[in-house]
């Protein structure tokens, strides 16, 4: 079977690919994108260690879908957020959004 | 009477209330309302006062909070040293509030100027009633917030409201010190009240290092409060408050309150000869130290506020030679004279508008009242029996002698020549010799009873006060005063000695002789020593019958005499006199920038730095949300690492 | 009754209310009352409370606990959100914000802080802590009409969507390693790890998990968001972040850090005591240099992040028991300050410091009030913030964290600096005329749409000759009278928390058991 | 190297890359498709991990709602990729570098940090090798789930309900196009 240590492993780099793409992308869009890799490889984490470590206890799966359902209403948010962005600028550049500083 | 006392910090209270809340008719009256408050409050004080030294005690404490086992305490107490600095507190509050009827007449803030005295003697009767150091600690800040609020009572001056921050900022450097030494001790003793800490610490119960920390780090706050070097500079910048205040506040109450705070916990101090020696240390260097500079200051209320540090330093090295009764008879006799020689300035800045020495002069005619109480005032500072200086600089002299460290009695017989020295310039410069501005001096004249009342019966006291003290009486004063320490504590008390009275007269005649010299143009200079050579000669002439041989041996003796004396005169005399001035300004002009450059560049270069650093750290703040991200997740990822590391 | 609504009852009453604005403003154009209608639901909520206080336990599964920390937290909240509705309701009146939506989501952000309050189960604080922050993002943005809203809510949520990816993340180690994410049994799990030290899978739990927490608090380095929302904001909304998020996010990491792991002290002491000393430090010198009172106040709330934070690093009961009593200092100093500053942006249209300049000749009551809270939040007695700071200092000391009590206090000396600009600006400077942009309306971002606008603001505006608009001070807008009850509120707790403290330790003494 | 294995290896790459793409293909559109594919990968490891209900409804949310309402945010917001503008202004310079420092050099290693942490951690933990206990059914059948998504955790969900509504609400107040009056 799969090792423990290969999904823990995969979601690691999928964290940490998200990260990259939320420290580097000045897309919001993309950031919020980015974002929601970073949620997924929280829910593998969860449902690897709620398979491997606690097998019949649920709590893993309940906090995947919690997760999820969470990231849903943050994504409906941010891209109104995003939206309100885009009507005032022409683009979604957040490196452009900087009159808040110092 | 005793059970009474908490009614002295009543009457100003309520004073201030009503001031606060008070409708229309009465707010116009809010200066006989506190002026009638703080004489209700000296009325009690005295009964007080009276009945303590008849051997009354009282206190009462209550429970204010609980935090888990630890009891805050809260109460008041009446010994002799609170008992005595009440009726001090009262007395110059009272004086001031009547001064100002007439300084303060017309002023945009007269109102809000009464509200705050109020307020600020009500603070100090607090502070002086307490018996706990978190109590100490709450009245403490407040006089401190009285005297930032009064130093800038004319706000709409730059310079003003930079002077009160100064102060408030200064002291605030202090009171961390105190604060952690309270919580010290707080911490070792789960108790904040004044009489179990003593027993506490008498009974062994707290290491000598403990004590030693405590006792400083509360030395700390009384450096600040009390305006000691290396925090003494916000006191002369406070001058720029109302001189009535100066009075009070910066000169007989609240910076009086650091000396106070030692003298309270002398039983701590005395267990533990480090502190004592550092506290007589700082109060010995900054007794010289302010004195200097006290002798080239121009403005007529700079010279009394370093003179103020100065005199601090005095009962600081009182206290710390061991004497409690040197330090708080200095610090009674010192209200009176100080203040009054404040109030006395401003009766003079009343009548001729300005603060500067040079445009004085010539006072003395006009303000024969000012003048005379003015200079009760500076001869019972500078030392002269029997007024109140003489004995009460007597005792720290004297314990300072007796003390381990001979060193500061020596230091401190040098500041009391400059002492004399200084304020007798002071007072020629003001009130003696020409007038140097015409027009400001025409129009001086004394400003009515309401300035003159106040300097009377301040002149009194300053006259008078010692008396208490003095050895023509046994030490009355010594004896009451040790009744304000638990009986354990080790009281060095020194028995007269002949010698350092000597000295001091001598330093004290000294200085104002010299300073008489130099500035009045008496005896010393050239003109007056051939009018004092002038009799002789006469006398010699009338003696001998003249004889052409030895009419012409005299008159070429006379003329030889002349010519020597005329050198010794010009060379020898003047070099002394002009090298002893030379060398003090020169030194004063040295602690001066001393001063200035280096101990307030410290103060403001500290200052600049944090602000300088905050402007940096700005930087850092890009407003790029990217940036954030990034130094959001690397100080992650960096401790994560880190601490995986480390293991 | 494992699963009775009764010990649900203040969050009910406040999700009650919330639907009932929300209905009330879809239903109604006029909405009249509908500010008293919000007030109404943190009242309800508090009286709730009361009920609830006399039934302690756990409910629901485990996932509900009510207990003193609880108790004490939902009634910081409650009121923390009435003094906030109290603050928006002249705001809202002024600014272009959709009333019936922003009260709605004002109120649950409040369910939302005081379900992270309540529970000791991780699911249930974080899911509390997500309806707090999406309220506030949607909150912060919610001046749609101004740049700088829109800015601090696209900066807060992108911040915080991703420190909440790593909260999670932390979360999912911290179930791997125990199995479960209910705190006293994370406890329990960790009692019986022998090598807690050298188990670095939770040593990066730990770092992660602290992470999520210490942004919402304002940490620093986690603090960056801070001042840009604050000062981008709707002020009440501000004062919002300041006082209600970041109490209850200090609810959930007490209960984290006391009930979750306090057999990882030894991991988490020493990183958070570095923290709490950079975070007071770097706060006080930045607020040094600002000119807007809002963003100083950011930086204010940083540093004050830090002197809270010392109570949990020193973490004795005591300690624990000053956390809480300054958090409730800290509550109304601060709303008390704002409600100072949205009266002085009503009167003046700015909220740079330079806005008070005058004030203590203009508004000596609101002057006043202003330095008491400054001198309450430099803590100088006698005030509620001079008894939090020195309850802390106490527990510090006692616990030989005497360097920490240390930088505190010089800490606070710096602190003095800054708010005293703006006392100075109160009393040292002549008045500024009104703001040229007051009468004609329409050019400052400060402008509301023309219609509103017409219908708020008296006709003496629409009127004033060129005279009277010199002639200061003449308040071009009657004074509000919810913001001076905010004022007078706060200011009586202030006092009442620093001259009669005895109570309030009984009462966080209890509370900070968490039991 | 049985299947199973095998099929992880496949899954996660595929994944991986997708998320790769997401933050780099120069097409904002096709990243938002790449993030699907990507999703869907993970739901082909929740797949492996028998957890077949979890695979549903991460088809169901993340590739059904989320990726869409993405697209739909992509279209609406009708902006194309960002180009790289002009540098930060000149008076914060200090600041600036920072800022250019942070830009590029530091994301790839607080990344690469983050990843390589973890994965170090887990080798050297029980973790690595660990294999799958027997499998019980109970715990992670839909029935399971369901039985105690409304038991023991009725509350978080009810409170998440409020979460919607709370989000729906804010997005639909901010993104409402508001009348010019």
């Amino acid at each position: 079977m799969i090792p423990l240590g290969y999904i823990l492993g995969f979601s690691a780099l999928l964290f940490g690919l998200g990260l990259y793409g939320a420290l580097t992308r000045r897309n919001a869009i993309r950031m919020v994108m980015s974002i929601e890799l970073m949620l997924n490889a929280v829910n593998v984490n969860f449902l690897a260690f709620s398979r491997y470590l606690n097998p019949g206890d649920p709590r893993g799966s309940i906090w995947a879908i919690f997760v999820m359902t969470v990231a849903a209403a943050e994504v409906a948010l941010g891209l109104a957020i995003i939206l309100m962005l885009s009507r005032r600028q022409d683009d979604i550049d957040v490196d452009k959004v900087h009159s808040l500083q110092g | 009477m005793a059970q009474w006392a908490w009614l002295v910090a009543l009457f100003p209270l309520l004073a201030f209330a009503l001031m606060e809340v008070a409708p229309g008719r009465l707010r116009l009256r809010r200066d006989t309302l506190g002026t009638v408050a703080v004489a209700a409050s000296f009325v009690v004080s005295l009964a007080v006062l009276v009945d303590v030294w008849a051997g009354a005690r009282a206190a009462a404490s209550w429970q204010w909070a609980q935090v888990g086992p630890v009891q805050i305490p809260m109460g008041w107490q009446v010994d002799p040293l609170s008992a005595v600095m009440l009726v001090v507190v009262n007395l110059v509050s009272l004086m001031v509030h009547v001064f100002s009827l007439s300084y303060m007449e017309g002023d945009v803030r007269y109102g809000r100027y009464y509200a705050i005295l109020s307020l600020f003697t009500f603070s100090m009767l607090g502070l002086l009633l307490v018996d706990n150091f978190l109590g100490l600690f709450i009245f403490w800040e407040l006089v401190g917030l009285c005297s930032f609020v009064l130093i800038g009572h004319w706000y709409e001056e730059k310079a003003n409201s930079n002077a009160a921050m100064k102060a408030f900022l200064t002291t605030r450097v202090g009171d961390v010190a105190m604060l952690i030494g309270i919580l010290v001790l707080f911490a070792h003793l789960g108790t904040l009240k004044y009489g179990d800490i003593w027993s506490a610490a008498q009974s062994g119960q707290l290491s000598l290092d403990v004590i030693t920390t405590a006792s400083l780090l509360l030395f700390g706050g009384a450096i600040g409060k009390s305006a000691q070097f290396p925090l003494h500079v916000w006191l002369p910048d406070a001058m720029a408050g109302p001189t009535p205040v100066s009075a009070l506040i910066h000169a007989a109450t609240m910076v009086a309150a650091g000396v106070y705070l030692v003298a309270r916990a002398f039983p701590l101090f005395s267990l533990s000869p480090t502190a004592l020696y550092w506290v007589a240390v700082t109060g010995g260097f900054t007794a010289i130290f302010a004195a200097t500079i006290a002798v080239v200051q121009d403005d007529i209320k700079k010279v009394l506020a370093y003179s103020t540090i100065s005199q601090l330093g005095y009962m600081f090295l009182g206290l710390g030679a061991g004497s409690l009764v040197a330090g708080s008879f200095h610090l009674v006799t010192q209200a009176f004279f100080k203040s009054l020689l404040f109030l006395a300035a401003g009766s003079v800045i009343h009548a001729v508008h300005t603060q500067n020495l040079h445009e004085m002069g010539g006072l003395y005619p006009r303000m024969k009242w000012t003048a005379w109480t003015w200079m009760i005032g500076a001869l019972s500072m500078a030392g002269i029996p029997p007024l109140a200086g003489f004995w009460s600089k007597d005792e720290v002299l004297l314990a300072a002698y007796r003390s381990p460290y001979p060193i500061l009695f020596w230091l401190a017989l040098v500041a009391a020549f400059l002492t004399a020295f200084y304020i007798t310039r002071a007072t020629w410069l003001a009130f003696f010799g020409t007038a140097r501005d015409e027009q400001r001096a025409r129009h001086a004249h004394e400003s009515g009873w309401r300035m003159q009342l106040p300097l009377g019966v301040l002149a009194l006291l300053a006259a008078g006060a010692g008396l208490l003290g003095a050895s023509w009486f046994g030490h009355p004063f010594t004896h009451f005063i040790a009744g304000s320490v638990p009986a354990g504590t080790h009281l060095a008390e020194p028995e007269p000695a002949g010698l350092v009275q000597g000295l001091a007269l001598l330093a004290a005649v000294a200085g104002i002789a010299v300073a008489g010299g130099i500035y009045g143009g008496g005896w010393v200079s050239r003109a007056s020593l051939i009018r004092a050579g002038r009799p002789l000669y006469v006398l010699l002439k009338r003696k001998y019958f003249v004889d052409e041989l030895y009419g012409w041996v005299f008159v070429k003796g006379t003329v030889a005499l002349s010519w020597l004396t005329g050198a010794f005169d010009r060379y020898i005399v003047d070099g002394i006199v002009n090298a002893v001035g030379w060398l003090g300004v020169q030194l004063a002009y040295a602690t001066g920038d001393f001063d200035q450059a280096v101990i307030d560049g410290a103060v403001n270069g500290v200052g600049q730095a944090v602000e300088g650093g905050g402007r940096l750290l700005r930087r850092a703040q890009t407003g790029y949300v990217s940036t954030y991200l990034v130094t959001l997740a690397t100080a992650v990822v960096a401790v994560l690492i880190l601490l995986v590391l480390r293991r | 009754m494992a699963t009775s609504l009764l010990p649900l009852l203040p969050q009910l009453l406040l999700v009650l209310f919330a639907l009932a604005v929300l209905l009330y403003d879809l239903g109604n154009e006029d909405r009249p009352g509908l500010g008293s209608l919000a007030m109404l639901g943190p009242l309800a909520a508090l009286l709730g409370l009361g009920i609830v206080a006399g039934h302690p336990g756990e409910y629901w599964g485990r996932m509900l606990k009510v207990d003193s920390f609880s108790l004490f937290f939902q009634l910081l909240t409650y009121a923390g959100t009435f003094l906030v509705i109290l603050l928006s309701r002249d705001y809202v009146e002024r600014q272009p914000i959709h009333r019936g939506e922003f009260y709605t989501l004002i109120l649950l952000a409040g369910v939302g802080m005081s379900v992270m309050a309540s529970s000791a189960e991780l699911l249930m604080i974080y899911v509390g802590l997500e309806l707090m922050s999406l309220s506030s993002y949607a909150l912060v943005g919610m001046i749609k009409r101004q740049d700088q809203s829109i800015e601090a809510a696209l900066k807060y949520y992108l911040m915080g969507a991703v420190t909440s990816a790593i909260l999670l993340f932390g979360i999912s180690l911290l179930f791997g390693i125990t199995g479960t994410t209910y705190l006293p049994d994370i406890a329990s799990a960790l009692a019986l790890t022998k090598d807690i030290q050298g188990n670095l899978l939770l040593i990066a739990a730990v770092v992660f998990v602290l992470a999520g927490f210490g942004f919402k608090v304002s940490l620093v380095p986690l603090h960056m968001w801070t001042p840009d929302v604050y000062q981008g904001a709707p002020t009440p909304i501000t004062a919002f972040l300041a006082v209600g998020s970041k109490a209850a996010a200090f609810a959930g990491f007490i209960r984290l850090l006391a009930t979750g792991l306090p057999a990882a002290v030894s991991l988490w002491q020493p990183l958070l005591a570095l923290v709490a000393v950079v975070t007071m430090t770097y706060g006080n010198m930045t607020a040094l240099a600002q000119t807007n009172m809002k963003r100083m106040m950011g930086y204010s709330s940083i540093a004050q992040a830090g002197y809270i934070l010392t109570g949990l690093v020193v973490f004795t009961p005591d300690s624990l028991a000053a956390t809480l009593y300054y958090l409730l200092a800290y509550l109304f100093m601060n709303i008390g300050v704002f409600a100072c500053l949205i009266w002085v942006a009503n009167q003046q249209e700015s909220e740079e410091i330079a806005a008070f300049r005058g004030l203590g000749q203009r508004a000596p009551f609101y002057a006043v009030s202003l330095a008491i809270f400054f001198l309450s939040l430099v803590g100088i007695p006698p005030t509620g913030g001079f008894m939090g700071k020195f309850y802390l200092f106490f527990a510090a000391v006692q616990s030989h964290y005497v360097w920490l009590a240390v930088v505190m206090v010089i800490n606070s000396v710096i602190s003095l600096a800054y708010y005293y600009g703006v006392v100075r600006q109160m009393w040292l400077e002549p008045c500024l005329p009104a703001a040229p942009g007051a009468a004609a309306g329409g050019t400052s971002r400060w402008s509301m749409p023309a219609a509103r606008a017409s219908t708020s603001t008296p006709p003496a505006a629409a009127s004033s000759t060129p005279e009277k608009a010199q002639s200061w001070p003449e308040p071009t807008k009657p004074a509000s009278l919810a913001l001076g009850v905010a004022v007078v509120i706060s200011l009586l707790l202030v006092l009442l928390l620093g001259l009669y403290p005895q109570p309030f330790f009984e009462w966080v003494g209890k509370a900070a058991l968490l039991g | 190297m049985n299947t199973t294995l095998l099929a992880f290896f496949i899954v996660a790459f595929i994944s991986l890359v997708a998320a790769w793409r997401v933050i780099t293909d120069p097409s904002i559109l096709h990243a938002g498709l790449w993030m699907g594919l990507s999703f869907v990968g993970v739901a082909g490891i929740f797949l492996l991990l028998e957890a077949e209900f979890l695979a549903g409804v991460q088809v169901l949310v993340y590739v059904g709602a989320i990726t869409t309402i993405i697209l739909f945010g992509i279209m609406l917001s009708d902006v194309g990729e960002v180009r790289v503008g002009p540098e930060p202004p000149g008076w914060v310079q200090a600041g600036a570098a920072w800022h250019r420092g942070l830009r590029h050099a530091f994301p790839l290693l607080v990344a690469a940090g983050f990843a390589g942490t973890m994965l170090g951690l887990y080798t050297q933990s029980g973790w690595g090798q660990l294999r799958e206990r027997p499998l019980e059914l109970a715990g992670l059948s839909v029935g399971g789930i369901g039985r105690e998504l409304f038991s023991t955790f009725a509350l978080p969900f009810e409170i998440a309900s409020l979460v919607l509504l709370a989000a729906l609400l804010g997005a639909i107040v901010l993104a409402m196009r508001e009348e010019e009056r």
